[in-house]
């Protein structure tokens, strides 16, 4: 499987990847900041079925926090399911 | 005439076909069946195409409408990106079976009875459960068993519903069931074991990362959705669907995050998306229904595409776990391309297509006013996210370089995610002329308001940079070389230590009170148990007098009864 | 004393206990077959009794004679004589035949040998 | 000439077997020709038969007087949509397994004694088709005899020395059943005087109330109740299923039962009447029960045998439950259900007897252990032992579905539905113990006889793909079997309700 060895590619350097994660910031920020637009009737308009929907940067908030204690809560959850990678294991059986 | 063709039956030709050529032409005889199948469906009519007699019964093994039109276009569809999928292997098995099993999966839609049904629901478990056994490894073939007996309990369940339904109604036409009745329940139990209802779900999560490369793909497309299909066709607006599918939705995906095996973390994702199906179901309005079959549509493209991608990837590295891989993206650019395509479409990224079928779901929960069970979908939404859209690319293809630097896969791998990719992408940006149009229930819908877009751009942007912020800050939970228990520990594990445990206790009982209590009946007991006991005892021959003792108090039994 | 007059019936009965009993108690293959026979033979009584007609004799025509026995159950256990004798030559060749493979005739040591195997 | 055979068509459906046993005796110097007289012996009983179910479909109940005496007096052999739709099941496997029959009796039996095994089959189904047709009670008990006596020599034959004992068993059993029979119809004759089954029939409503005819009918039940294996009066049934050669296990499972239970439908429905039965007598209760404990009992110790043959033999324990549990239901349901299951049970078993003799045949074993791993050295023969099997469990598409649809159908009919869950928890079973067959059989590592073994001729695959094929069709085609199955249940159930 090995091949050649690597040409050096884009995202092989950290400064790059440093870069592209700012880059994502600045756009998640953009979208925030649309939100904020929308709300004062600007470029769009709202509309809204719920009341939370009508909080300035409700999704982006949301989005967050749900990810943030999505994770959180996965992490608990392997102190009580995580076994042993042949927890299942037979004699016999293929890797 | 093409258009009186029964629609599985040029699958079970191609079936036989498959078995029987070889070669070059056995792959045209594979990849023309679908085609062939999808022309003459395209020509047919409408109503009770084909009715037999069947005891006592008048059978509708084809009946047409909308609703089974749309699965029908469907399955040839996923039918013919699997087949093309999986052309280049040479398992005569796997590709009879894979052929006999789309053409179940067609009938069950098809059915416009609950005997037909049940006929098709059974030979999809039968055919699917060979795509397991096709990996032919120890633990494939115990979790093909294991998915064997599940299936069947499904299927035993089917028919005991069947029965206390017909026997109360009178009436076997596959239609609105409810749950007014217990055996609408029972059907309901049976088609959400197919579908993954919680607690019942881990025969998808068990078998599915066990199959082949080829049959995992096979697999996502057609079960579930016939269960889809039916709940559908049968339960849609039954109220406990709406949690149910809602359970489905959450549940699933903190498995998913911490989970290592890629397929497997597809499995679960797989009943998050069915949730969002089921849920919609429960919803029962026209946009809900629309919402459900429409996200039925496009999963078996999203899921099969990722399933597809993760197939590629085990065929070419023979590996999924997530610790095992990454960096893939520099020898497998196109693979990973097609990949992120998937994923962008499962987490419902606008111009994807799960864009424009889960927010039909999402729209109709709001509609209805079930605020509690909208806020659950959204976090859900979110979730996927995190483990389709974000964690199945990112660790197969890039994270931690694992040095594995495997070629591209066949062309006909590579050509069967390009049109997958490409429907995704097609679906997503003109739904109003793609895939709107066959569906089968009357209502609007417009994704694209500026509103919509926004909003769903705001949720993935931030709960993509949720994720990647953890990541960066090692908050995220490392891949463990691990497994993660599920429900179903309790048969594989509680289950057969539960059954050793309890011999060992009710062992000692058991003689103690075959040596105390039972003196004067000794000769009873004895009898009894040697007759029920294990093996070593039963092989023993009778004596004849015992036998003819038995003739004479079967004749005395008699005589006392008559006279009495 | 009709308990007395029926007694032909009741010998049956007897007998064809007797017999059930020595099938059921005796260990020996012959001796079975021996029990066997009566049981069967008790029912042959049965039906020659079930054919008595009061004050009738045996059913061949004789001057004089206006009363006979009712002579059908006598041709039916005929008939059942000869199954019981056909058993009975069956039974009994079976018996050789399992002394030759077994080496004895005795229920319970043919049932140990078996198991031994 | 022919026309005039064709009056005498039910004496003929007897007399050919018959002719053709001693015929085996004296042609035994070409066994060849005897195994060729055989089949055509079979061969043209099964035309006969169809023959005569054709006429009676057509025309009504045949009734013939043998020897040309009038029926109270003479034997009568009288014909209707039961007993020819019973003939006609006895034919059919006679007809499969005569061919099946050529090479397996070539490789099990002595050759010196191949023609008296041949004479002994025609016997035995000279026997059991005599009992099927008769219209006369005491002829049964003849028939009955002519049948057990070539069946306890046909067992006999096996070569396990256990066969011997076996029989031995089946002799001291089946003698003591048909000295019941025997006592029971003497028992009807002395209340009615006749013994025409008809006019039996006619008679004994006059006499409801008298105990002779209430012991009478206990010691028929009992004595057909020990021939057809109801539970607990199956003890001889596995043994004698296990250790007889494979040829006649598949004849005598397929057959022998199914007669006794048509013997036991007539006495209880025509002779003595469904009223007696089952409204002054507690017939329907006690066969209910039976039949459940049989069903339970039989497919437990199935799921323990070791000896596959043994294994099916208890399992046929258990599918005479359900044949009985149709008959105690006392509806026309129920009895179309039993009569199916008595059609559909006899394709069943004789083709995975037939299958497991294909097995036999190369192993020489039929212990399970033996048999790990044949299933992919023998895919032929051990599918149609799957396929069969799946009939047995009841999946549909095949026979075995149609007769539990019913089955289910009669319980729910009269409300009873514990007994639909008790069918279908046999099923369940059954899938345990055929399941446990294929998990050793497909998937074992193969043992020492398996791995030398290779697939069975051609002359013992065509006979039992046959009957395989025929479980599919009769799945799938249920008009024929079905519709007789209801006629001939209807027919029985005239003095019902």
């Amino acid at each position: 499987m090995n091949q050649t060895p690597d040409k050096k590619r884009y995202l092989d350097d950290p400064e790059n990847v440093t870069r592209l994660w700012r880059r994502f910031v600045l756009a998640c920020a953009l979208v925030a900041a649309i939100d904020l637009l929308g709300l004062l009737e600007v470029v769009y308009h709202r509309h809204i079925a719920f009341f939370a929907e009508g909080l300035p940067g409700f999704y982006a908030a949301w989005g967050f926090i749900a990810i943030a204690a999505l994770i959180f809560l996965a992490k608990q959850l392997r102190r009580l399911v995580m076994r042993p990678e042949d927890y299942y294991r037979e004699p016999g059986d293929a890797d | 005439m093409p258009t009186e063709l029964p629609p599985f039956l040029p699958f079970l030709i191609g079936a036989l076909l498959t078995a029987v050529t070889r070669g070059r032409l056995r792959s045209a005889v594979m990849l023309a069946t679908p085609v062939v199948g999808g022309i003459c469906l395209l020509g047919i009519d409408s109503g009770a195409l084909h009715q037999v007699q069947l005891l006592g019964y008048t059978l509708t093994p084809v009946r047409v409408d909308e609703l089974s039109m749309l699965f029908g276009y469907l399955f040839h569809l996923g039918a013919f990106i699997a087949i093309l999928y999986a052309v280049h292997i040479k398992d005569t098995l796997q590709h009879v079976v894979a052929m006999i099993y789309a053409a179940s999966a067609l009938g069950a839609v098809f059915a416009g009875d609950l005997i037909s049904f049940f006929l098709s629901w059974e030979l999809l478990t039968v055919s699917s459960v060979f795509l397991v056994w096709a990996r032919r490894t120890p633990q494939a073939i115990r979790a093909g068993f294991r998915y064997l007996i599940l299936q069947i309990g499904s299927g035993v369940t089917l028919l005991a519903g069947i029965l206390i339904h017909v026997h109360a109604t009178g009436d076997i036409s596959m239609g609105h069931i409810g749950l007014d009745t217990p055996g609408g329940w029972l059907i309901m139990l049976a088609l959400g074991l197919k579908c993954g209802f919680p607690m019942l779900h881990m025969w998808l999560t068990d078998a599915y990362p066990e199959s082949t490369p080829t049959g995992a793909v096979f697999l996502c497309m057609f079960t579930t959705k016939c269960a889809i299909y039916a709940l559908t066709r049968s339960f849609a607006g039954a109220d406990p669907l709406i949690y149910i599918g809602t359970a489905m939705t959450f549940f699933p995906i903190f498995f998913a995050v911490i989970e290592n095996d890629l397929r497997r973390v597809l499995a679960y994702s797989m009943i998050n998306q069915l949730g969002f199906m089921v849920c919609g179901i429960g919803l029962g309005t026209a946009l809900a229904l629309n919402g459900a079959v429409s996200h039925a549509f496009n999963d078996v493209l999203f899921k099969g595409l990722l399933f597809m991608a993760m197939g590629a990837v085990l065929t070419m590295t023979g590996r999924t776990r997530a610790s095992d891989l990454g960096g893939l993206y520099k020898s497998m650019p196109q693979t990973a391309t097609l990949c992120i395509i998937g994923a962008a479409s499962i987490s419902a990224i606008p111009l994807f297509c799960g864009f424009v079928s889960k927010s039909m779901i999402m729209q109709s929960a709001l509609n209805e006013g079930h605020m509690v069970v909208w806020f659950f979908l959204l976090f859900a939404s979110v979730g996927v996210l995190e483990h389709a859209g974000i964690k199945i690319p990112f660790f197969a293809f890039f994270a931690h370089d694992s040095g594995l630097r495997p070629p591209e896969p066949p062309t006909n791998m590579r050509l069967a995610m390009l049109i997958a990719a490409v429907l995704c992408v097609v679906i997503g940006t003109a739904p109003a002329t793609t895939l709107y149009p066959l569906l089968p229930f009357a209502a609007e819908y417009h994704p694209y308001d500026a509103t919509h877009v926004i909003t769903q751009l705001q949720l993935l942007m931030f709960g993509g940079l949720a994720v990647f912020w953890m990541m960066r800050t090692g908050r995220y939970p490392t891949e463990e070389r691990a497994i993660n228990i599920d429900v179903d520990w309790l048969y594989r594990r509680i289950l057969p230590s539960g059954i050793s445990s309890a011999e060992n206790v009710l062992e000692p009982a058991w003689s103690s009170l075959k040596r105390g209590a039972a003196r004067p009946l000794n000769g009873l007991i004895a009898l009894l148990f040697r007759y029920h006991g294990p093996q070593g005892t039963l092989a023993r021959t009778w004596p004849i007098g015992s036998m003819v003792i038995w003739v004479t108090v079967l004749l005395a039994v008699f005589v006392v009864v008559y006279y009495l | 004393m009709r308990f007395l007059q029926l007694y032909n019936y009741e010998i049956a009965i007897f007998l064809a206990m007797v017999g059930l009993y020595i099938v059921v108690s005796s260990g020996n293959l012959v001796k079975k077959i021996a029990g066997l026979s009566m049981f069967q033979i008790s029912v042959f009584i049965l039906y020659i009794s079930m054919g008595v007609v009061e004050g009738g004799t045996v059913p061949i025509l004789i001057e004089g004679v206006q009363r006979y026995s009712n002579p059908l159950p006598h041709v039916l256990i005929l008939t059942a004589i000869v199954v019981g004798v056909a058993t009975t030559a069956v039974a009994l060749s079976l018996v050789i035949r399992i002394n030759e493979a077994y080496g004895t005739a005795e229920e319970d040591e043919i049932h140990e040998q078996d198991e031994s195997f | 000439m022919l026309s005039v055979l064709a009056n005498d068509l039910p004496a003929l459906q007897v007399v050919v077997p018959l002719v053709s046993a001693p015929l085996c005796l004296i042609l035994a110097r070409w066994p060849r020709i005897v195994w060729l007289l055989c089949l055509a012996a079979s061969w043209t009983s099964l035309a006969i038969a169809i023959e005569l179910l054709d006429q009676v479909l057509s025309g009504g109940t045949i009734s013939y007087a043998m020897g040309g005496w009038a029926a109270p007096w003479g034997i009568e052999y009288r014909i209707d949509a039961v007993n020819a739709y019973v003939i006609l099941i006895v034919t059919g496997i006679a007809s499969v397994v005569m061919p099946y029959a050529n090479q397996s009796v070539a490789k099990e039996i002595p050759a010196d004694r191949v023609p008296l095994f041949y004479a002994l089959l025609m016997l035995c189904l000279t026997g059991l088709l005599g009992m099927t047709i008769t219209g006369d009670a005491f002829n049964v008990f003849v028939f009955l005899e002519i049948s057990s006596l070539s069946m306890y020599g046909l067992i006999s034959m096996g070569r396990d020395r256990r066969a011997l004992t076996s029989a031995f068993q089946y002799l001291v059993m089946g003698t003591i059943g048909g000295t019941f029979i025997l006592v029971g119809i003497g028992f009807l004759y002395v209340v009615t005087g006749t013994l025409n089954m008809a006019d039996l029939a006619m008679r004994l409503p006059e006499v409801t109330q008298l105990r002779t005819l209430h012991t009478g009918f206990a010691f028929l039940v009992v004595g057909i109740g020990l021939k057809l294996a109801m539970f607990p009066l199956h003890l001889w049934l596995p043994n004698a299923y296990a250790y007889a050669p494979s040829t006649a296990t598949a004849f005598i499972a397929a057959t022998a039962t199914k007669v006794a239970v048509y013997a036991l439908l007539r006495f209880v429905f025509t002779v003595i009447g469904p009223v007696i039965a089952y409204q002054d007598l507690p017939f329907g209760e006690i066969a209910k029960v039976l039949a459940v404990l049989g069903l339970v009992t039989g497919s437990f110790v199935a799921i323990f045998q070791e000896n596959v043959k043994r294994m099916l033999a208890y399992s046929s324990v258990a599918q005479i439950g359900y044949i009985l549990l149709g008959i105690g239901l006392a509806t026309v349901m129920g009895l179309t259900a039993s009569m199916l299951h008595l059609f559909n049970h006899a394709l069943i078993k004789g083709a995975l007897f037939m299958a497991v003799g294909c097995l036999f045949y190369r192993t020489r074993s039929v212990r399970l252990d033996d048999l790990r791993g044949i299933g992919r050295k023998m895919p032929w023969s051990f599918g149609a032992f799957v396929i069969a099997g799946l009939s047995l469990i009841g999946v549909p598409l095949t026979a075995g579905f149609v007769s539990k649809w019913y089955l289910v159908q009669a319980s729910l009919e009269v409300g009873q539905w514990p007994l639909a869950v008790l069918v279908l928890g046999g099923s369940l079973l059954a899938i345990i113990y055929i399941w446990r067959v294929v998990e050793i059989a497909w998937f074992g590592s193969p043992s020492t006889r398996a791995a030398e073994a290779t697939e069975a001729p051609l002359g013992l695959l065509i006979p039992t793909w046959i009957l395989v094929l025929a479980n599919l069709y009769f799945g799938t085609h249920t008009g024929l079997t079905v519709g007789v199955a209801n006629l001939a249940a209807r027919t029985l159930a005239e003095g019902l309700r």
